[in-house]
């Protein structure tokens, strides 16, 4: 039994045990206790990677290989190298913090834990899995509760936006299973059995022509997940529309398991289609970040702001996974942290001071450092990070990028990137604005004067948020050459490609 | 060659002051704040002066083998890897030491150090006061940070953590709207220049191949000796990425164009316009072209005189805007500007080594002087404005009978921004003379008007505020106390005195001793020109009387030009409501809700439009569905029979 | 008749025993004392299915040719079988009503008998056992289908069954005499080898035969009678209908597409990818307007088939493997979804989806079976659907047709979006009235139970899947 | 190929246009019992056709005959059940006219 | 050209075959439409005799024109007047119908008429009674005896089921 397996066996156990009792309080106290638990495990897999890598140089660690479907040659077949452990751990951390974020949930908790937590373990078992086939199993898990989640405890037009998310998402998943069952059936070229083993088919050669059929199917059926334009409609609505905790996974987590997938399956399994296709998509990414950007500029409505916002972040990690050199892809990964934890703070916040003042107007709003300082100084924390300043992680991704995706030879490439670089202006200017309108100034509803700071659970859930971001964006070398040692054979791989 | 390691802490102290004010400063009674923010810099400055002792005079000079040379050296103090990119591209941590690092390490802690003293008296009583002094030291942290930086990676992060903590402190009376949008302003436009410095840090370290600034500047390195490259649009791509950095630091520096969040800036508390916005930060940019200055020189001379141009016009349009402000802390801003354009002209007719060289020391020298009396105008100004409670001089008067010690202060920083000897600005603006003057007439001549209508409008100030009419104050103004007058009197000394430092032998492009002489035919008309200015001024605002007016009645559109600042805000404004909300985010937002998502839905809605126009086909007749059994079997048969098979 | 033989026919064998049992109570046994006859015969009917599964599976051919069965064979009846128990438990509370009473032993002599057409269909050898079968299977099922004499819906659904079926079976006799005419023998082992050419004749026939077979198993064009006779037709029937006839269908045209005509699988592989991607658009873009469940789910099943084609296009044995886990799993979830729609409309007589609005409040635990069941019908995992709609998929993709898993996957999106709209019903719309709470009787949950085990079960034991991967790699 | 001098084809040719007229029957017929009447005209078509290729092409054998004895059988039975769904339906609506005999549709 | 009797044989039944299987599916009364279909029936016999099938002859004058057309005729009797006309049928439906028909008869036709069917050079068969019952009642290869079996199961389950429908039901026979 690998240790991985705990990531996918805790949270079930913690759905079974909300399953099983009674009372509207207990469900969270388990989904906390079972949520902590997850956290310290993901923090200890760290520590265990870390001492594991030094002495084990295979690609993964941690493997288990349980044949499953032994006539398709299906495994259940988990083990993590730095990128999937970082992924695991953004999980960890987003999803402890969103139990804590959704403490007041009283209308049918059970039920809204269960959700969670369900979704939670499909995004754990995504993350661990190095078998296409669990991969795609765990991804769906990971989306259909999120129609539930959105559907009974959104606001808005909620029945609307989870339908329009989860059909989008499953449109994407759509292109996915194409795309998976095409690289099944090109695993063995040479024959031999066929195999949904990640590690298996990076080996062999894919014929081009196949190749380039099956690339544009998965990059853009992860691309869905991961917003690219013009893929990235579900992401208002669908942010908008769900609860706190759903919105903070949803951005934190889901839209990873986009840019994780584009990378781990697009991209390292169809090298050559993706450095003679990858220009298509790396103007529909650079389209994104600044359309994003742009987008956000004039929202009105907090939820819709990051929303774009998302568009804009997650736009880039799919640019730098085209840019085929390992800087790049080391800023993809430390972005797709980074705006986890990021997004997932702002929304956490979000919802806090939605449960308080009512509105998610920016203009309903005014003052609002004065009435919750705390709220609000996470909020500016997040914005900070959000716009790129160093001392966050957001720098340190986002220069990872830029310098990586610089360092292309491709004049093209480096175009787009500095077209790209052009978002860090227009994210300084949407997120000052809101923090100008909405946390600054005076306030402007009388009752608002009343309202209360954060409680002790909402200060945990953003504390652990600021305190990750913090982390990473001051001490980012130990993630970054984690990260880094286990790009370089993939960067290898693309530099043999284009050569 | 002796270990200067622990000049790391002279930017550490300020953080880890920072670290405890902002995680437990609202526990913290606001006294203890600020003898704790006071203290740190304190410990900061001492530290400074230390290193600056020692690599001036003791072991400066001393190369990595041992050997004394005549070469000041650049010495690492400190590395550690931050981030890692490629193997030739990391960022590092790091304390570089050279003498300009020093020279702005020891102006920045002095100023500091004053702003923090002056400040427990200004900020006294004042809501959020250890929120303050954690951004001080935050500012502080960041501003040492960037001077010390050993390769130009560390210096944009510095950079950009200084542009936060300026941000955070024009904002800081975040109730007011003014300020807010002031901060918001500043940061943006700055953020906007720092685009610049990105992109030109990307096109370098793709050129070069290294962030490295002692590798960078070495005039055998890579930077200068491949420095011509690819051409672009007539010009090499080193000069281009130059370009870039500059515009970095022509935005942090208030520079023309992007000077306009500078007057903006002034919504701060008074302490912040004259640590951050006049000594230090600002001259941000003339420290990076300082720093780069080699290979400007030798791979960018296209770029240096971008640089000259840029510094000549903002000095003069400067200069003209402050003649006709009001309030006092945007006069002074606006001086700001204009002699920050001074220092950029200097290194922008400045060439390398030797006597070519002359600019880039006097610039540096002017820095130095500069940082001096301008934070002393500022904290003057802001005696002031705590006394009377207005910005604006025509509700001043008077009041050098009200606050004496302010008045004296204030007059000697009067006179030394005039250029009158032997203050110091006078040495330092004669040198950027001579260098415009060996360089490039044109710029010469604007210099030398600058120098004269600076000397008009500081004097305009100062017999606006401390002589001229008398007004009746809701209560009488009164001296401050002495925690705000000692760094008046502190800093009213080494404007003084600091002329004296020997600069050519200390601070040089090349880091070797150059020969200086004073040169009467140029210092002569400078200080001829000062006075003419002064006496200009004491005519028309001795007391109050019409001329004035009627001088800028008689300008009419001129003034009204140069009044509204000759109508950049609004072209900035425009720029910002017009184009990029207007005709860009909005339909932005329009089509993605309109067409892209609209797009989505319509996909959707088709779905189910059809879905409803077949519906038909289950009409419930028996027959029909007969009839589309046999269709559909006959319509099967002959695609397959006629099309299929052939 | 030896053992062997009787091995070999146990299914038909047994089960025509049971009907002719169940046709002696009636004769012999008080009507009034009929109460017993309903668990009676599902006990039966439970110990032949067991006894389908226990007893050793041989190989064989007898009758000289006509009947012919091996692993495969009984794998499908017991696959049927174990519907068949399904839907018997998820009936008897409908048995029990008023109406019913007297004419019980006539619904189980009827459906058995229907079933004995279907496992002498599955085991034919020639195409007169074929027909026989089918239309054994047929029928009877019509007479279901207007079971109920008292509703105008279920008579109509009757009259409407038979007539179309006629017309198919006319239509695919058509084709059989063609076949007939060309290969000279009814044998399907004659007609695989002789039924080679490519000639018009040769499409005609195949596309006639296969026209009568997409009427059974509701392929577009040839659906439109199932939407309208599984509205009225008892919902009992309806769910026999939708799982298990269709069930028999697919895997007899499967055996024949596979084995008869393997020697124009070019031509036929072409006819299901047309087909194929017409039934799953049409099917589904029918299935989003639908208000009424039953109406709901037979559109629903329509673009199964559709996926079912899937399996069936690839002609190997991935795809015939893929197919018999399919309409396993089919059974499962399908069941699962009409035994909550049987338990609401006896309880309440609702069969509306707005009816339904509410219902998590009042049936939780009806409402999450339900969902559970129309998530695997839609593919979703951790339920069994997820892995049969993607074993069909893999099976198509083997032999290269990716378009047509695209299409199939669009489709597999258009669907969950209405399997979405029931569970928002239940879960997210909110109803003044709800479905008031209601206690089923033991039958119906230990039906829905054995629905619910199964959607967990068959997805994540392999086992089951190597089972039948094992068996079908034996033809 | 050829049987007292009428070559099979004109067998074939005579029930594709009784199965035709059928169809053509069963989709017009107003009347349930008159459809079911067009269904007898079909599957008597086919018999001709399974008679006609036993008798010509494969004389041999007799499965085209005992496969009309089979059809016309299970016609019998389809008949009988019709006719009673249809008596039933004559109870139920008190019509046997097809088009109303539409309860449900869409 | 000369008409041998089997040849004017065949027209007759032909003719008569197509000409009321047409009347049959046209006339707007229905008795005569079962009448009609009678004599497409019996034709029909008339062919199967032709082709030397009589006992197929004697099975369709009995079971089909004895049997099915007379369970017609009853049940014609229990749900119509007899002399109860049809209203014509719309055009729309009856040219669409039409086409339909004549397509598939094309299609079919020319199909049919393109396919070289090759005979079996085996002797004919003779088919007399002894034959077809000993192949009925054989479980050999070409033996019939199964799918006999399996039409008796049918025919009871029609039986049956026959009776549960069209049986009044004790309910409604109460009111």
């Amino acid at each position: 039994m690998s240790y991985l397996n705990l990531f996918v066996i805790v949270p079930l156990l913690t759905v079974l045990a909300i399953l099983f009792t009674k009372g509207k309080k207990n469900a969270k106290v388990i989904s906390a206790v079972g949520m902590s638990i997850q956290l310290i495990l993901g923090i200890a897999l760290i520590f265990m990677y870390l001492a594991e890598r030094k002495v084990n140089p295979a690609p993964m660690l941690f493997t288990q290989d349980n044949l499953w479907y032994q006539s398709l040659n299906i495994h259940y077949f988990i083990g993590v190298d730095a990128i999937s452990v970082s992924m695991i751990c953004l999980t960890c951390i987003v999803i402890f913090a969103g139990v804590f974020a959704s403490w007041q949930v009283d209308y049918l908790p059970r039920e809204f834990f269960i959700s969670l937590i369900t979704l939670s373990s499909g995004v754990f078992g995504f993350f661990i899995s190095l078998d296409l086939f669990t991969m795609f199993l765990f991804y769906e898990i990971a989306v259909i509760p999120m129609y539930i989640l959105i559907g009974i405890w959104g606001s808005g037009p909620r029945e609307y936006s989870a339908m329009k998310l989860t059909l989008m998402l499953m449109s994407g998943s759509a292109l996915i299973l194409v795309g998976l069952v095409g690289l099944y059936f090109n695993s063995a070229p040479n024959g031999g059995a066929y195999t949904f083993n990640v590690l298996e088919i990076a080996k062999v050669h894919i014929p081009i022509e196949m190749q380039r059929f099956l690339f544009p199917f998965l990059f853009m059926g992860f691309g869905v997940l991961g917003a690219l334009f013009p893929f990235h409609t579900w992401s208002p609505d669908g942010h908008a529309s769900a609860p706190t905790a759903v919105s903070m996974l949803h951005a934190g987590v889901l839209m990873k398991l986009g840019g994780y997938g584009a990378f781990r399956v697009a991209m390292v399994l169809l090298p050559e289609a993706a450095t003679q296709l990858g220009w298509i998509f790396i103007i529909l990414t650079t389209i994104s970040v600044i359309y994003g950007a742009f987008g956000a500029v004039v929202q009105k409505d907090l939820k819709y702001i990051n929303a774009y916002s998302s568009v804009s972040h997650c736009g880039m990690v799919l640019l730098a996974v085209l840019m085929l050199n390992k800087t790049a892809f080391n800023g993809a990964v430390l972005q797709m942290i980074s705006h986890g934890i990021m997004c997932a703070l702002f929304f956490a916040l979000i919802g806090m001071i939605y449960g308080r003042t009512h509105t998610r107007m920016i203009d309903e709003m005014g003052g609002i450092m004065k009435v919750m300082p705390f709220l609000s100084v996470c909020y500016v924390l997040g914005g900070l990070a959000s716009l790129g300043l160093p001392g966050f992680s957001g720098f340190v991704a986002e220069m990872n990028i830029f310098v990586g995706a610089f360092q292309n030879p491709g004049t093209f490439y480096r175009v787009c990137t500095l077209i790209s670089c052009a978002s860090i202006v227009i994210t300084a200017v949407y997120i000052l604005r809101v923090i100008g309108i909405m946390l600054l100034g005076q306030v402007k509803h009388e009752e608002h004067n009343h309202l209360t700071d954060a409680h002790w659970y909402e200060r945990i859930s953003a504390g652990t948020l600021v305190a990750t971001l913090l982390i990473i964006g001051l001490v980012p070398l130990w993630l970054s050459n984690m990260i880094g040692n286990s790009l370089v054979p993939i960067a290898q791989k693309f530099l043999a490609v284009i050569h | 060659m002796i270990d200067f390691s622990y000049a790391i802490w002279i930017p550490l102290v300020p953080f880890l002051v920072f670290a405890v004010l902002g995680l437990f400063g609202h526990y913290l009674k606001p006294r203890i704040s600020g003898l704790l923010g006071t203290a740190g810099l304190l410990a900061a400055f001492i530290l400074s002066l230390f290193v600056a002792y020692k690599y001036f005079f003791v072991v400066g000079k001393i190369d990595a083998s041992g050997v004394v040379t005549d070469t000041y050296q650049k010495i690492i103090a400190f590395n550690q890897v931050w981030m890692h990119f490629t193997d030739k591209l990391h960022v590092d941590m790091g304390v570089l030491l050279d003498p300009i690092s020093v020279m702005m390490l020891v102006v920045i802690t002095t100023v500091s150090l004053m702003v923090h003293i002056y400040s427990i008296g200004y900020m006294h009583g004042e809501k959020g006061f250890e929120r303050f002094f954690a951004c001080l030291s935050l500012f502080s942290f960041s501003m040492l940070g960037l001077v010390i930086a050993t390769n130009i990676f560390q210096m944009y992060i510095f950079w950009e953590l200084v542009g936060v903590s300026s941000y955070s402190l024009i904002s800081f009376y975040y109730w007011k709207d003014s300020a807010v949008s002031a901060g918001k302003k500043a940061f943006i436009v700055t953020r906007f220049a720092d685009l610049g410095f990105l992109i030109g840090i990307l096109l370098l370290s793709y050129t070069t191949g290294t962030f490295d600034f002692v590798t960078l500047t070495d005039i055998n390195g890579p930077a200068i000796i491949q420095g011509s490259g690819i051409m672009f649009m007539g010009l090499s791509t080193m000069t281009w990425s130059l370009i870039f950095v500059f515009m970095g630091g022509a935005g942090k520096s208030a520079m023309f164009p992007l000077h306009i969040w500078l007057p903006d800036a002034m919504e701060g508390p008074t302490p912040v316009s004259a640590l951050i916005h006049a000594a230090t930060m600002v001259v941000a940019g003339v420290y990076l072209v300082a720093r780069l200055f080699p290979i400007y020189a030798f791979s960018a001379t296209a770029g240096l005189n971008v640089v000259a141009y840029v510094g000549g016009i903002s000095s003069l349009l400067a200069a003209i805007i402050a003649c006709t402000q009001f309030d006092i802390k945007r006069v002074l801003a606006y001086s700001t500007m204009s002699q920050i354009g001074y220092m950029m002209l200097a290194l922008g007719v400045s060439g390398y080594g030797e006597e070519q060289g002359l600019g880039y020391m006097a610039s540096m020298f002017h820095l130095f002087t500069h940082a001096m009396f301008k934070a002393l105008l500022f904290l003057g100004a802001g005696a002031v404005i705590h006394a009377v409670h207005s910005n604006d001089m025509r509700e001043m008067g008077g009041l050098r009978k009200f606050l004496p010690i302010t008045h004296i202060t204030f007059l000697i920083a009067c006179l030394t921004i005039a250029g009158i000897p032997p203050f110091s600005a006078f040495w330092s603006k004669d040198e950027i003379l001579t260098a415009a003057f060996h360089h490039d007439k044109i710029l010469f001549a604007i210099e030398f008007f600058v120098a004269g209508l600076t000397a008009f409008y500081m004097f305009r100030l100062y017999f606006n505020v401390f002589w001229g009419k008398h007004i009746h104050y809701h209560h009488e103004p009164h001296e401050s106390p002495f925690v705000m007058t000692g760094p008046l009197i502190f800093l009213a000394i080494a404007s003084i005195f600091t002329g004296f430092i020997p600069f050519h032998s200390l601070v040089t492009s090349d880091g070797k001793e150059m020969a200086s002489h004073l040169n009467l035919l140029i210092a002569g008309p400078s200080v001829l020109i000062g006075l003419i200015g002064i006496v200009t001024a004491y005519f028309l605002y001795k007391k109050e009387t019409a001329i004035p007016d009627k001088v800028a009645s008689s300008f009419k559109i001129f003034y009204r030009w140069a009044y509204n600042k000759f109508y950049f805000d609004e072209l900035y404004l425009f720029v910002a409501k017009k184009i990029i909300f207007k005709r860009i985010s909005t339909p932005v937002a329009w089509f993605d809700r309109h067409v892209v998502d609209g797009t989505m839905n319509s996909v959707s809605w088709v779905t189910n439009y059809i879905s409803g126009s077949i519906k038909g086909f289950q009409s419930g007749q028996v027959q029909q569905y007969g009839f589309a059994f046999i269709m559909g079997a006959i319509l099967l048969a002959v695609v397959f029979i006629y099309l299929w098979i052939h | 008749m030896n053992l062997h033989s009787f091995l070999l026919m146990r299914h038909e064998l047994m089960l025509t025993g049971i009907a002719l049992l169940i046709l002696f109570i009636e004769i012999f046994f008080n009507e009034k004392r009929n109460h017993a006859i309903i668990p009676i015969c599902i006990s039966l009917f439970f110990i032949n299915t067991v006894i389908g599964f226990l007893l050793p599976s041989h190989s064989g051919t007898l009758f000289g040719g006509m009947y012919k069965t091996g692993e495969l064979q009984i794998l499908m009846k017991n696959v049927l079988n174990v519907g068949v128990l399904i839907v018997l438990i998820q009936s008897v509370k409908w048995l029990k009503s008023v109406e019913n009473i007297g004419k019980t032993n006539e619904f189980f002599i009827i459906l058995f008998s229907a079933l004995i057409g279907m496992n002498f269909m599955i085991s034919s050898g020639d195409f007169l056992m074929f027909y026989l079968g089918l239309e054994l299977a047929t029928i009877p099922m019509a007479a279901l289908a207007a079971y109920e004499r008292s509703k105008n819906k279920s008579a109509e659904a009757g009259v409407k069954l038979i007539l179309s079926a006629a017309l198919s079976s006319g239509i695919m006799l058509y084709g059989v005499s063609m076949i007939y005419g060309m290969t000279g023998s009814i044998y399907f082992d004659d007609i695989s080898t002789a039924f080679t050419g490519s000639y018009g004749l040769n499409a005609l026939a195949l596309i006639f035969f296969f026209a009568g077979m997409a009427f059974k198993i509701s392929l577009v064009p040839f659906h439109l009678w199932t939407a309208d006779v599984y509205e009225g037709a008892p919902i009992n029937i309806t769910s026999f209908l939708s799982v298990i006839s269709k069930g028999a269908a697919v895997f007899i045209l499967s055996i024949i597409l596979f084995n008869v005509f393997r020697s124009v699988i070019v031509m036929w592989q072409d006819l299901i990818y047309i087909t194929a991607a017409i039934t799953m658009t049409v099917g589904n873009l029918f299935a989003i307007r639908q208000t009424n469940i039953k109406r709901f789910l037979a559109f629903s099943s329509i673009a199964q088939a559709g996926f079912i084609l899937l399996g069936m296009i690839s002609g190997n044995q991935i795809g015939m493997t893929a197919i018999i886990y399919f309409v396993l799993i089919y059974i499962f979830s399908n069941l699962g979804a009409f035994g909550v729609a049987t338990a609401i409309s006896n309880a309440t007589g609702k069969e509306t989806i707005p009816e339904y609005n509410g219902l998590y409040k009042t049936n939780p635990k009806l409402s999450l079976t339900m969902m559970l069941s129309l998530f695997s019908l839609a593919g979703i995992p951790p339920v069994a659907g997820f892995f049969g709609k993607f074993f069909l998929f893999t099976a198509a993709a083997s032999q290269g047709f990716y378009w047509l898993v695209f299409i199939a996957v669009v489709n597999a999106t258009i669907s969950l979006y209405y399997y979405l709209l029931v569970v928002k019903a239940m879960f997210i719309n909110h109803n003044d009235e709800p479905i008031a709470y209601f206690k089923s009787d033991f039958y119906t949950r230990l039906g829905l139970l054995i629905c619910l085990v199964g959607m967990f079960v068959i997805g994540f034991a392999s086992n089951i899947y190597e089972f039948i991967f094992h068996v079908v790699s034996k033809i | 190929m050829s049987h007292a001098g009428i070559p099979l084809h004109y067998f074939l040719i005579v029930s594709t246009i009784m199965f035709f007229v059928g169809v053509y029957g069963f989709l017009t017929r107003k009347n349930l019992i008159t459809m079911l009447m067009s269904i007898e005209l079909i599957l008597n078509s086919v018999n001709i056709n399974f008679v006609a290729f036993n008798r010509y092409l494969y004389p041999d054998g007799l499965h085209g005959q005992f496969f009309s004895i089979f059809i016309i059988a299970v016609a019998a039975c389809e008949a009988a059940v019709a006719i009673a769904i249809i008596i039933n339906i004559y109870r139920r609506f008190r019509t046997i006219s097809v088009e109303d005999v539409s309860e449900m549709k869409f | 050209m000369e008409l041998t009797g089997n040849q004017l044989m065949f027209i007759i039944f032909s003719g008569v075959i197509v000409l009321f299987s047409i009347l049959t599916v046209t006339t707007r009364r229905i008795l005569r439409a079962a009448t009609y279909l009678l004599f497409v029936l019996i034709s029909t016999a008339g062919i199967y005799f032709m082709l030397n099938f009589q006992f197929l002859a004697a099975i369709q004058l009995t079971l089909y024109a004895g049997g099915i057309v007379v369970l017609i005729i009853f049940s014609i009797l229990l749900t119509s007047h007899i002399s109860q006309k049809f209203e014509p049928v719309g055009w729309k439906k009856m040219i669409l119908s039409a086409l339909a028909s004549i397509a598939g008869m094309i299609v079919c036709i020319t199909t049919i008429l393109n396919y070289k069917f090759s005979a079996n050079a085996a002797i004919a068969q003779e088919i007399n009674m002894d034959v077809i019952g000993k192949s009925l009642l054989s479980y050999e290869h070409n033996g019939y005896v199964l799918p006999f079996e399996v039409i008796s199961v049918l025919l009871l389950a029609a039986m049956i089921s026959a009776i549960v429908i069209a049986k009044k039901g004790k309910t409604q026979q109460e009111k």
